[in-house]
């Protein structure tokens, strides 16, 4: 394919490998309870979050889920207020209010993520609205789960987007689960593309988890709506590897095939990129991002808790 | 020269001064642009800021909160209206879940500057889901700022200092205030949240009446003067901060106090008022009115029993003051007008 | 058509006529303030109503909205009961409780009707699983309009209830108006049976208004309902004559063009069915409903208001 | 012998007997039948009375509980789950505008027996999202009962007793509670709404514990013993109705009062509780303790603060009580164990 030139293999598989290290790394110290929050981990899934985010510009901006480490780091966000949120140090990118499951850095696009699933869908497209109204030519991508699609806010949002002909993408990361229940559990047909399309918008299901074309999907819709001739879907069929929430992986719970995940982690993006770039040992650019990544922990380690103060601060703007 | 006008013309021209001041208000909502515009309040609003800034719904009470709060997100300001409060039950999530916490929840790096209007049903067989009040329901959330204002002057300047808040404002606009008319100056000026009125002064009780209950009181008060009663009313417009302290200074006084709830009791604003008092040592006679604890009945032999009224409250002040005496019931009927607001505050 | 047979040209043409000219008598009484209580007329709209319940079975049920004289009576409802509870009387169907918004009637199975759009959308797919968990072959038919096609939980009660095969069929009045506001300014695309046959159940347009065909639709989606096979949807394309609430015409809010309801009073299916019956003057069965009808409104004049003690019954069910 | 059950033991050994003995009742939400099985409270019903009886719902909070509505006006007497009780937030319109009112606005014609359990969460980090317990919005509504059992004895009685209800109940578990253990009677056997319980006598001053505060203002009792100062601890178990008599006949022996609710306190529980005492002329010395009026921080060090606890509890008992002296903070820990219920009652 013709994006799969050298510099963006290189820049795809420096992200990705920043975020799955910045990831175990995260469940690496998780056991020691100095992360006193729930952790929805993205291995496995990163290469939605990068190849979408990767076709974005910085003016662009995302919403998402409580599974929102990847599209924070993909889009940009800061690694180190990151996991000094985790931490629930003052430092964090929410001051530690928010935790894992409020990220936020507007400086790099990043507008919120949350624990109620599909409440970031609506919002998303009401800033559409907002963008559209101040004449902007930036697009909102919302990536929600396939469990938020079950949601009446998916509906309504989807309904209001394509009726404004708003500037939104809807991303649903589909690894076909909503914690432990299948969504053909939840749904009669696998269908998601054509019911989007219905509500008047073009739809595309990406299948294997290929980051190029998910890359090259995003730009082409995002030039489309761009153009003003308003969102579109993408249903990226994607992988969870661990458990839903927690650092382990969960195969003894039984609800899935072992087999399921294992041929994802066969056909991991990030080994197949690796090999794509030839890398042998540890290359300097990973070494480099270890070295981030050590960072960011110390300095989430290092940094310090909100006071008491705080605890009063922030419930009303001045 | 007083100038007079209604509670909606009010609320009309609250939003069209800061719509035209300021680019980024939008309105939002079911049949804010249709021929009734929302019992007037909007009129010609869509003719003058056009389809982009003046936009009806569809159907779709969560999102479309959602829709709002992203908007705000985006920097505007949008002002979205329910024509029954009733409706809002359906957006609590966003509200509630969203809204109310943004501020908060991503260490201040955003606000959600959005202004929610909502209507309140009244009589007319509006029957047990075009009735509800449900602003106890929201008082119990941090985050969010409730006002329910009486008057044409406060319609107006709470609207407006709605808009210029940088967090969500509830509004509660209670449908016979739509009859209300009153001063109200042609400038732009602001109510401030979190301040109540005395309506009227007096010596022997402290009546706290929420939204349309401030006129029964004020109505009450008229009939009690007849039974050599004074009494004070007090209009709180804000729930939420609740000005305590007002009340707290005109119980001192009165040393009884009646707060009519316009909404259930049961963990209602009343319950608020009175347990703030207990805290705070304050000893008094004290009574809730509002709401019989029933769904609203839509027949109006039994709607008359569901809801306080003028002479009900007058009749519940007189046995609680004069309990040694037998029940009174005032029978001469007021002339509206009479209680009607006039201004200027 | 072969169902236009005589006898159910009768059968419908007393229910048309029994159903308008109630609703008449309620417009005509209005002003009289004798009925405190918002009525949403069906005028214009019957043939949905009859069309449908007259394809029922006595064990079938109906659940539809505060617009639900129509469908209250054609599916046999007590009218004296009707009349009596837009008077507010204790004989009334919910004992003057609930209005013209709230009929119920569960002898004839009118399980409810409701002022808060789209509620009793999920509600009639719950009580769906209630007749399929008891193995019973009964269908219940969900009315609403075109407005409740936005709400979310138009969404999530047809997920559901195609995913469990539930034995409902949608019923989509759609008028074309929720209150003020034209359909095809809250969608993008006129294409709702597209939409419902996206979450997996079969879904019909029918257009004119004509019964016979309304009749026979329903029919055929319910013996395949009955079988077992899951739900079904249809869009009825049908026109309010009169104003949204209220017992007036409304051309004067320019909303929308007289010929646009014109056209459809033109072809009245009351008219239409009249002239097949080669009626003329006053028929008998006529002067038989008018009496009927009289006799309702004598009732409901006649009646008790509920005594003041009945505003704290029913609050709990022993 | 005791017979000792934990807490989800109990709800589960309630749903088993059931769902044995009433053929109607079913199990409906959100994991119901997946691995973890709501904290273990719906264990094994799947596998024992099949996927149409218990079963996993998409995720659709408001359609869901109108599924269950109208599953219960069908003659089924549905148990609905919500993981979080924030969730309820997104049913609200179903609950209140639809639930609460049915048998009132049909006028008796129909019932709604659905049971809405929901878990509120609490610490490690939930955050504004997964922590609130908004009882107190339900309990302004009329048409509703509310429970929120603290003991393993109470949560299997309470469950029975409300799927038996034939009115819509609401069942709140907080998570913490879900590691009490208790007596717990093998037959079925139900706990009527509307009776609190005193959990330990005192005369000194009168704790009413909301759900898991319950078991914090045992620990309370316990320190205050420390200090002298004997508390007498009343767990409501409902909210509504709620049980004013026994709280009232405490609060006159005692003289004070502190209602600890776990729920923001604005139009609160407490607020109920206090107001309705001081309109029964209960003089009393009266304070709130509550969730802190934000969204609820993630980070634990302002976690902490934001709840009550028993320290905090016996803190502000002792300087109620002893406004002379200097602020006291318990110092030593106590063994959690001495603090759970055996039962029997
Ligand atoms: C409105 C709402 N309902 C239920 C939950 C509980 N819950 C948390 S995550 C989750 C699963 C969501 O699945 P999906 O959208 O597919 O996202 P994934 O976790 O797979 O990334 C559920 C049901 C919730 N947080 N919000
Ligand atoms: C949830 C909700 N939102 C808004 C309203 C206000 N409202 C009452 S009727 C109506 C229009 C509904 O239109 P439609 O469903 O097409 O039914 P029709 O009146 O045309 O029969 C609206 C918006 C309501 N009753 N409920
Ligand atoms: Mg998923
Ligand atoms: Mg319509």
């Amino acid at each position: 394919m013709s994006m799969e030139n050298p510099e963006l293999i290189e820049r795809f598989y420096k992200s990705l490998y920043r975020i799955r290290r910045t990831e175990e790394e995260i469940a690496r110290i998780y056991p020691t309870d100095r992360i006193k929050s729930p952790v929805h981990l993205s291995i496995g899934q990163e290469a939605v979050s990068i190849g979408v985010c990767e076709a974005l510009r910085p003016d662009d901006v995302v919403f998402g889920t409580y599974r929102g480490h990847a599209m924070y780091l993909a889009k940009g966000g800061d690694l180190k207020k990151m996991i000094a949120e985790l931490y629930g140090k003052v430092t964090g990118c929410a001051r530690g209010k928010g935790g894992s499951m409020h990220m936020i850095d507007i400086e790099h696009g990043v507008m919120g993520t949350s624990a109620i699933v599909g409440t970031t869908i609506p919002i998303s497209a009401g800033y559409a609205y907002g963008l559209k109204y101040r004449g902007e030519d930036s697009v909102v991508v919302s990536f929600f789960g396939d469990g938020a699609v079950d949601e009446g806010a998916f509906h309504e949002a989807l309904n209001f987007a394509a009726l404004k002909k708003l500037p939104v993408l809807f991303v649903c990361e589909n690894n076909f689960y909503a914690i432990h229940s299948h969504h053909m559990d939840r749904r009669h047909s696998d269908n998601l593309c054509e019911r989007a399309e219905k509500y008047g918008m073009p739809s595309e299901r990406i299948e294997g988890g290929d980051i190029f074309r998910i890359y090259e999907s995003t730009r082409k819709h995002c030039e489309r709506i761009r153009r003003g001739e308003g969102p579109a879907f993408l249903e990226i069929v994607t992988c969870r590897w661990r458990e839903h929430v927690g650092p382990n992986d969960d195969f003894h719970l039984g609800y899935r095939k072992k087999e399921e995940v294992e041929c994802w982690i066969e056909n991991d993006e990030l080994k197949r990129l690796r090999e794509m770039l030839n890398l042998n040992g540890q290359d300097p650019m990973e070494a480099e991002i270890e070295d981030e990544i050590r960072a960011a922990f110390d300095f989430a380690e290092s940094s310090l808790f909100p006071g008491k103060s705080e605890l009063h601060e922030h419930l009303f703007k001045e | 020269m007083e100038r007079i006008l209604s509670y909606p013309e009010a609320i009309r021209e609250a939003l069209d001064q800061e719509m035209t001041s300021d680019g980024s208000v939008i309105l939002m909502g079911q049949g804010v642009d249709d021929p009734k515009a929302i019992l007037g309040s909007t009129r010609g609003l869509k003719e003058k800021f056009g389809p982009v800034r003046v936009f009806d719904t569809p159907l779709a009470e969560d999102g479309m909160a959602g829709v709002a709060i992203g908007a705000a997100l985006a920097g505007l300001r949008p002002v979205q209206t329910h024509i029954r409060m009733d409706f809002v039950l359906l957006a609590m999530n966003q509200i509630v879940n969203m809204a109310a916490k943004m501020h908060y929840m991503y260490g201040g790096e955003v606000f959600c500057p959005i202004v929610i209007r909502s209507l309140i049903g009244k009589s007319w067989g509006q029957g047990p889901q075009h009735s509800q009040s449900i602003y106890p329901l929201l008082m119990n959330i941090p985050g969010l700022r409730i006002v329910a204002p009486t008057t044409a002057y406060d319609a107006k300047g709470c609207l407006i200092h709605a808009i210029r808040d940088n967090n969500p404002v509830m509004i509660i606009e209670h449908r016979h205030l739509y009859y209300q008319k009153g001063h109200v100056p042609e400038d732009s000026y602001t109510v401030p949240f979190g301040k109540g009125r005395t309506l009227s002064e007096g010596r022997d009780i402290t009546l706290v009446g929420i939204s349309q209950m401030a006129i029964e009181c004020l109505r009450a008060h008229q009939y009690l003067q007849d039974a050599g009663i004074s009494a004070e009313v007090i209009d709180p417009v804000c729930l939420s901060p609740l000005d305590t302290d007002l009340i707290a200074a005109s119980v001192l006084k009165t040393g009884n106090l009646i707060v009519v709830d316009n909404a259930w009791m049961t963990c209602g604003a009343g319950a608020e008022i009175i347990a703030t008092l207990a805290e705070r040592k304050i000893q008094a006679n004290v009574h809730r009115m509002g709401f019989s604890p029933v769904p609203c009945p839509t027949t109006p032999t039994l709607e008359e029993h569901f809801y306080p009224d003028a002479k009900k409250i007058a009749s519940q002040v007189f046995s609680m003051l004069r309990p040694e005496r037998a029940a009174w019931i005032p029978s001469r009927e007021l002339d509206i007008e009479e209680v009607e607001f006039k201004g200027p505050f």
